[in-house]
């Protein structure tokens, strides 16, 4: 037991996933409907939106760096790709311009933050500024609805039975970000600019590159993220992804992406993500008024912020103890062998 | 062996000050040019009612900024507050001065969660204060529904006197709001620029470990300043209750990225360590004529987060480029490209 | 060690043409024509400030030179990135560690390499092992005090197999034990045709490693030769500012054991025991330098810092001139009268970026007023100690960070000092400045004797625990090994103990 | 400001009057739609129509609008309020820099403006949701039917007080109807939470009967959540208030085969109009009849017919919509908006 909770506290990501069971857990004491296997898949279903935006942010936060302009960049490109399929273009298009406009938007960002020099949260609050107030420019204001049933079906395949395509492939996206960040060579770099952007370049790390990709990626992400919101909504408002941006970054949080940077996973940040998008349907089941909603996300954030905070300092002041305290034992060893010898 | 000439940056400040004021006398003789109702003394004045709760809380953001944190909570804090005021004043029949009183007292409480957790547990600001964001605007929204107006009614029919806070006049023509913007801002000034305070405020944002070492209560500092950044919100919270004459659960929302903006706009370094009170003032005025001139002006709201976003990433990259060339190649850590020469 | 004339005429390694940088108004380098040829040991010194790092940060390609060219092995290069550096074969192993503090030793060593990870790590073992030095390979970056970072520092660039290898400042935080195996590795480096570059302050090392000597001063080489040609004493003039005259520092007569008896002492640590040290029994009389000795980690620092309220303290008592003040919180003891100067300046010492007032009354700002700060009071404080201290600066209002590292170093005094203390514990107070700022350091701690203030002198740098101190006594493995008495300090003395293998007479 | 600054009344021209139309958020297909009546009628008549409003719905934001368009010079205000009394300080400085105020779709307090154009009254809005959800039951469900609530917040004024009605028009009508969640369930104005809400209120009642949303993003969220879980209107009823446009392919494949609302197109322009006809100079009184080009004669009532408490006076009054539409796959190809 003990070993699991030190294992725990050590990969944050397992702290995460056993916050999301224990909230599970609670959550189907009170209503059993809760844990009914289809609706735990209709969970992880639909938290798809806020997984591919948390991986995206989760880069551009593992580098250090910050976004909050994906909210704006989801939306934009949900009101883009929405508005291509609605008027009769192929999917082929619609994605890869919406793709195309989300790298676009990332790499403006990186630019700024590289070349320009302009504080990450300075430069993606700018603009997300300017992506809004672009929706409205782009959509006149105007929903984008009646797409047709083939898009919107999408949303609704399942291989096997019961795996949602959408699920599976961000899931697969997920555990590939991950073996590319924490196995290849180069995927380190990102987490390395993050702990010592210094130390990055000085040991030959192309910083500006990395920092630049990330952002781009966050801005694919969001775009990918985009599309399916699109598909899985149904029609986009110009609204769409209000606010998105706070609550991708606060599901990093909870999956222990440390906004220093350099620290976390996305398996953290999916996990994170799913414990954000499912709060509101746990609110349901716990027959919870709505109005709970933000009260409950809140205290949920801070708890498991505290707690890992407390862990995490218990844990390295326990370590550096017993490092100094095992430097003392060698010294006592020492002396008794002294006074063996001397007697 | 000359050094770096010492003085540079704090006339970086200074000159970026200078900038403001410059953007400022600008926006005023382009949106006087395009209609000159905006002019208008009164007009001019009047307009920091709608943003008076966005320059109220980045004064004292900018504080909370300089130990190296953030406080992204005031927006929620403003309409908690709001909710506790008409709570208080309606349903518990307190007389409206207590009740304000009390209704600051929450703005500390929430400032105070936000500051030991961040200073004493040790949890990033960011994430503090995230939490706080969503914490305490789902709480007004709760608060709204145990009133016995229904929520969507919002508490109103407040005493004259109150209404006054921000309704009324000094002069006949100076809102009260813009005199305790002034106020405020003195009070800033004198608690960054001039008490002991303020100086450890700057030192623990420049370097924590070391204010340690020269008995410093580092902790107590910096929770302080987030004490002080949710007093502030909460005046905002009374000021724009008397402003509106209502109630609302949802005050704040929307004050977030402006806020952080008019920090940033002002001066203040993210990392902490510099800043400065006028520069925020200045900026957060700066950023509130803009929208109100380019609506004056006649463009629609929903466009304006584009020109405020885009005047935001120039004036920081112009600042980047210009005032802080040398600063900036002094930070060892950048890059530098490869075209320089061959 | 040095090359015969005949290699001269092959060419240069790296040859450097015609360098100068300036930053802003402050020319740092001026028009520097150096060639260094395969196989060299080249010894770069200069005072604080004369941009030895900054000529180093060039060829690593951290800066851009205003003017002037590189040339390595006849072929002009631009060195415009690290990686440019990297892939033309120069490293650098910088002067502040730059570590990756969330990744474990093996992968701050490791990151960046093309190789297989799997051979880097046999590499790296072995490389360990011939070093005979103690590392973790698992343990995270930011568990490692200042001196293990800059072992894994220069692990990595012992492990790069570069062409062209820098270390600035290398040893600065390091004991005799891990300087001797860095030497051992530098020599076969250098045997097997590798060029180096060695930025240092002790000038002993010079000799022992180096097979050219470069002296740098205000940006210009003003002295070159091989090492043969110079010895300690020419060295030291050639680095000091022309019209210095060395402080006379001579050594008053040590307070005698009876002198001593018949006062108070003004520190007494009493069976004290913490985090990484136990049974600390020490008396620090006024007026009396009581040195500290002893290698990396042997619990110096954890115990100064225990005393000064900054960590937990599990055994025994601390009595401040009669008073005791175990455990209480550093604000307290600092008001009773006890300061400690950190040894890492950087990460506990100064406020880089704010002015030198601002810093060096950052400790008595609470005496200077109550609520609101006396701009008078705390100027005239700042001019006092700008001008006893001799500190270097365009005035009260520079930028602390843009100072030299010796200037940085006495604005820490500064600040300790303004509080009045009686007590003083000084950590590697002169750790990475150069001689004449060492002078004086070294005249500010015989100032605060004369005063009558007890000094706990911690370093590393055993010369300097001989010159100063009045007793020594030794910390080994968290226990006090042994207290030498004036007249039995001496440097066999010191370094057993040290390594916990002095044997006393008595029992000899 | 001073009342100098009033258009000289009675001899404007259509030209010299401007209208600032003025919706609770911008971006919601709703407004649209109402924004398009008014620049049609105000294109027919001439006058300026100015829409402007912001992106969030919420008090500040809203006299933040309203203050920069008086401080525009606009001569008359057609709003649609995002609260009963947090406008009035605003409305008040409206009033006396000589702007003539007219709300529509959602009111403020009736001393504050002058005409109110109603949907309806909140009783006629209430009994239309709640006998959608009726008209496709079963008999044996319209004695005990489950059913809930669901839209965009507690906050929000009219969906509210819709909802007090109809829980009123229940208790009456269909006492054996059960209430699974009286607290109701809010989306926020988010299509995606809308969307999530939805699912998670079928899965917690698989056996609810009706689900109302009085809003118009709630109502094709919860449209789109039935479709993802393969249930339709057959299985579940889902009714409530959202623009055809909107719903088209939802009525069409049954998913929600019955809804409603009233034209907003005509309320728009009616509210533009009014305002401007105001402005223009002409005054009314309770009882009057007021001729309105492309639409026809409207009534001026008391503002009772809304609320019985109502203030009365006779300068201020409603105007109520001739008629508010149901929507079914045989009409709704009739609508465009
Ligand atoms: N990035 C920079 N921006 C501005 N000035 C700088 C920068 N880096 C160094 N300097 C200045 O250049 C001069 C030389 O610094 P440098 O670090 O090269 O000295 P050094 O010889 O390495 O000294 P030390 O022995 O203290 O390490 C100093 O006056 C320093 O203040
Ligand atoms: N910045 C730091 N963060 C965490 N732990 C540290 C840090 N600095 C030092 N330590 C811990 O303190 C221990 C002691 O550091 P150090 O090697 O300087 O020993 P010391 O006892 O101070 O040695 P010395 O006798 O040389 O002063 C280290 O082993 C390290 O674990
Ligand atoms: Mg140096
Ligand atoms: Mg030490």
């Amino acid at each position: 037991m003990k070993i699991i909770a030190e294992k725990m506290a050590k990969t944050r990501e397992l702290f995460t996933v056993a916050f999301m069971l224990l909230l599970f857990l609670i959550t189907g004491l009170i209503n059993p409907s809760f844990l009914a296997g289809d609706n735990l898949l209709l969970c992880f279903n639909g938290s798809v939106i806020y997984i591919l935006l948390a991986i995206g942010v989760s880069f551009v936060i593992t580098t250090g760096d910050i976004d909050v302009s994906v909210g704006a960049t989801m939306g934009f490109t949900a009101a883009v790709c929405a508005t291509l399929i609605r008027d009769g273009s192929s999917l082929m298009t619609a994605v890869v311009s919406a793709v195309a406009i989300g790298a676009v938007i990332g790499l403006i960002n990186g630019l700024g933050v590289t070349k320009l020099r302009i504080p990450a949260i300075i430069m993606t609050l700018g603009i997300n500024g300017v992506v809004r107030g672009s929706i409205y420019v782009y959509t006149q204001g105007k929903w984008v609805e009646n797409l047709p049933a083939v898009f919107k079906s999408y949303g609704q395949i399942s291989l096997f039975g019961f795996v949602n395509l959408f699920l599976l492939g961000t899931v697969l996206i997920v555990v590939g970000t991950y073996l590319y960040l924490h196995r290849a060579r180069k995927g380190k770099y990102f987490a390395a600019i993050g702990d010592n952007i210094g130390g990055a370049t000085l040991i030959g790390i192309p910083v500006d590159r990395v920092r630049i990709t990330a952002f781009v990626l966050s801005g694919v992400f969001a775009a990918i993220a985009g599309v399916v919101f699109a598909s899985k909504v149904g029609f986009v408002t110009p609204t769409a992804g209000n606010g998105y941006e706070m609550k991708a970054i606060a599901a990093c949080v909870l999956g222990g992406v440390s906004l220093t940077g350099g620290v976390g996973s996305v398996i953290g940040a999916m996990f994170g993500a799913v414990i954000m998008s499912s709060i509101s349907r746990i609110l349901v089941f716990l027959q919870f008024s709505s109005n709970w909603d933000d009260t409950i996300t809140g205290i949920l954030l801070i708890i498991i912020v505290v707690a890992d905070a407390l862990i995490q300092t218990h844990l390295k002041e326990k370590a550096r103890k017993e490092r100094l305290a095992a430097r003392d034992l060698k010294a006592q060893s020492h002396f008794e062998e002294k006074e063996v010898l001397a007697g | 062996m000359s050094t770096l000439k010492s003085l540079d940056w704090k006339k970086g400040i200074l000159r970026w000050e200078a900038a403001l004021i410059l953007i400022l006398v600008l926006e005023i003789i382009i949106f006087g040019s395009i209609n000159p109702r905006f002019l208008k003394v009164p007009v001019l004045l009047g307009s920091i009612n709608d943003y008076i709760s966005i320059c109220i809380i980045a004064l004292f953001a900018t504080i909370v900024m300089i130990t190296g944190g953030i406080d992204i909570s005031g927006g929620a804090i403003v309409g908690l507050t709001s909710m506790v005021l008409g709570l208080l004043w309606q349903d518990a029949g307190l007389n409206i001065w207590a009740a304000m009183g009390l209704c600051l007292v929450t703005g500390i409480l929430c400032g105070a969660l936000n500051g030991f957790l961040v200073s004493y547990v040790g949890v990033q600001a960011m994430v503090v204060t995230l939490g706080g964001l969503f914490l305490y605007s789902g709480l007004a929204v709760v608060l709204s529904t145990l009133s016995v107006s229904s929520a969507y009614e919002g508490i109103s029919g407040f005493p004259e006197a109150f209404i006054r806070i921000a309704g009324g006049k000094v002069f006949g023509i100076v809102p009260n709001p813009f005199v305790i913007f002034i106020i405020l801002t003195v009070i800033a000034y004198i608690l960054l620029h001039k008490s002991r305070f303020g100086r450890y405020v700057f030192l623990v944002g420049v370097n924590p470990n070391a204010a340690g070492f020269s008995g410093i209560n580092y902790k107590l500092v910096a929770m302080f300043t987030y004490i002080f950044s949710g007093l502030a919100a909460s005046v905002a919270g009374v000021v724009l209750t008397s402003y509106l004459g209502s109630c609302r659960a949802d005050l704040g929302s929307g004050l977030t990225m402006p806020i952080v903006t008019a920090v940033v706009l002002g001066g203040t370094a993210i990392t902490g360590g510099k800043g400065s009170i006028a520069g925020t003032a200045l900026a957060a005025i700066v950023i509130g004529l803009l929208r109100f001139g380019l609506q004056m002006s006649g463009m629609s709201t929903q466009y304006l987060d584009i020109p405020v976003g885009l005047l935001l990433i120039v004036a920081v990259a112009a600042r980047g480029a210009g005032v802080y060339m040398h600063r900036i190649q002094y930070s060892s850590k950048k890059e530098k490209s490869c075209q320089t020469e061959t | 060690m040095g090359l015969s004339n005949d290699d001269r005429t092959q060419t240069p390694a790296i040859s450097i043409n015609g360098i100068s940088k300036s930053f802003a108004t402050n020319v740092v380098l001026r028009k520097i024509n150096l060639d260094v040829y395969q196989g060299e040991v080249v010894a770069l010194i200069g005072g604080n400030g004369a941009g030895k790092s900054t000529l180093m940060k060039i060829l690593m390609g951290i800066y851009q030179p205003d003017g002037g060219e590189i040339h390595i092995s006849g072929k002009k290069v631009n060195l415009c990135s690290p990686s440019a550096a990297l892939s033309n074969g120069i490293y650098l192993v910088p002067q502040e560690p730059m570590l990756f503090p969330n990744m474990t030793v093996e992968e701050n060593i490791v990151l960046g390499f093309q190789e297989k990870r799997a051979e880097l790590r046999l590499r790296l073992e072995a490389l360990i092992e011939n070093l005979g030095w103690d590392l973790k390979l698992d343990r995270k970056a930011e568990s490692l005090s200042i001196a293990e970072q800059q072992l894994v520092e220069i692990l990595r660039g012992l492990l790069r197999n570069s062409k062209i290898l820098i270390l600035d400042e290398p040893t600065s935080a390091l004991t005799f034990h891990e300087i001797e195996s860095l030497f051992r590795i530098i020599t076969d480096l250098h045997s097997n045709g590798i060029s180096i570059f060695y930025i240092t302050h002790r000038l002993t090392e010079v000799f022992d490693i180096a097979t050219r000597v470069v002296v740098l001063r205000d940006g210009q080489i003003t002295m070159e030769g091989s090492v043969g040609q110079f010895n300690q004493e020419m060295l030291i003039q050639g680095l000091l500012p022309t019209n210095y005259e060395r402080a006379a520092i001579r050594k008053e007569e040590a307070v005698s054991d009876k002198k001593r008896k018949s006062k108070k002492p003004m520190l007494e640590i009493k069976d004290f025991g913490g985090y990484g040290f136990s049974n600390v029994n020490l008396e620090v009389y006024p007026g009396e330098i009581l040195g500290l000795a002893g290698v990396v980690g042997a619990g110096r620092t954890e115990l100064a810092v225990t005393i000064f309220g900054k960590d937990l303290v599990k055994q025994g008592a601390v009595i401040l001139d009669g008073e005791e003040i175990t455990g209480r919180k550093s604000k307290q003891i600092i008001e009773k009268g006890l300061i400690y100067v950190p040894e890492d300046r950087h990460l506990n010492g100064i406020y880089s970026m704010r002015d030198v007032e601002e810093n060096v009354t950052s400790g008595v700002l609470g005496h200077l007023n109550k609520y609101f700060i006396d701009r008078k009071k705390s100027r005239e404080l700042t001019d006092r100690y700008i001008k006893d201290f001799r500190i270097k600066v365009t005035g009260r209002d520079q930028i602390t960070g843009s100072l030299s590292g010796g200037n940085q170093q006495k604005v820490v005094l500064a600040k300790a000092l303004a509080t009045n203390p009686k007590v003083v514990i000084l950590d590697e107070p002169t750790r990475g400045i150069d001689a004449g700022a060492r002078g004086d350091v070294y005249r500010i701690i015989h100032e605060l004797k004369q005063q009558g203030v007890a000094v706990l002198l911690i370093s590393s740098d055993i010369e300097e625990v001989i010159e100063l101190s009045d007793r020594v006594a030794a910390m080994y493995q968290g226990r006090i090994n042994h207290t030498f008495e004036e007249n039995e300090i001496t440097v066999d003395n010191l370094m057993s103990a040290s390594f916990g293998v002095y044997q006393k007479e008595e029992t000899a | 400001g001073g009342t100098d600054e009033v258009s000289d009344e009675g001899t404007a021209e259509p030209s010299d009057i401007s209208v600032a139309f003025i919706p609770k958020l911008t971006g919601n297909s709703f407004f649209e739609s109402a924004n398009l009546g008014a620049q049609d009628i105000a294109e027919e008549v001439g006058f300026e129509c100015a829409y402007t409003g912001n992106p969030e719905a919420s008090v500040a934001n809203q006299v933040q609008v309203i203050n920069s368009a008086v401080q525009q010079g606009f001569s008359a205000l057609a709003i649609s309020s995002v609260t009963p009394d947090g406008l009035n300080n605003a409305l008040k400085a409206a009033k006396e820099a000589g702007l003539k105020i007219v709300c529509w779709d959602s009111d403020v307090q009736n001393d504050m403006r002058s005409l109110h154009v109603a949907q309806g009254t909140p009783e006629q809005l209430g009994e239309m949701l709640v006998e959608m959800a009726a008209m496709q039951m079963t008999d044996e469900q319209k004695q005990s039917a489950k059913y809930c609530w669901h839209y965009s917040s507690a906050t929000v004024t009219d969906q509210n007080s819709w909802q007090v009605a109809g829980e009123k028009y229940i208790k009456e009508t269909y006492p054996g109807w059960v209430n699974v969640a009286p607290d109701n369930y809010y989306s926020g104005q988010d299509a995606e939470k809308a969307v999530s809400v939805g699912e998670s209120i079928l899965k917690t009642y698989p056996d609810i009967d009706a689900i109302i949303c009085n809003d118009s993003t709630a109502l094709p969220g919860q449209a789109q959540a039935a479709e993802n879980l393969g249930l339709s209107g057959k299985d579940v009823i889902i009714t409530g208030f959202c623009t055809p446009n909107g719903m088209r392919d939802f009525c069409k494949n049954g998913t929600v085969p019955v809804f409603g609302l009233w034209d907003c197109k005509v309320q728009g322009a009616m509210g533009a109009y009014l305002a401007y006809w105001l402005a223009a100079g002409n005054e009314f009184k309770v009882g009057d009849t007021i001729d309105i080009p492309t639409i026809g004669e409207v009534e001026v009532l008391p503002n009772t017919v809304l609320d019985p408490k109502a203030y009365t006076a006779d300068d201020s009054g409603v105007v109520l919509l001739p008629e508010r539409t149901i929507f079914t796959k045989d009409n709704i190809d009739d609508y465009n908006f």
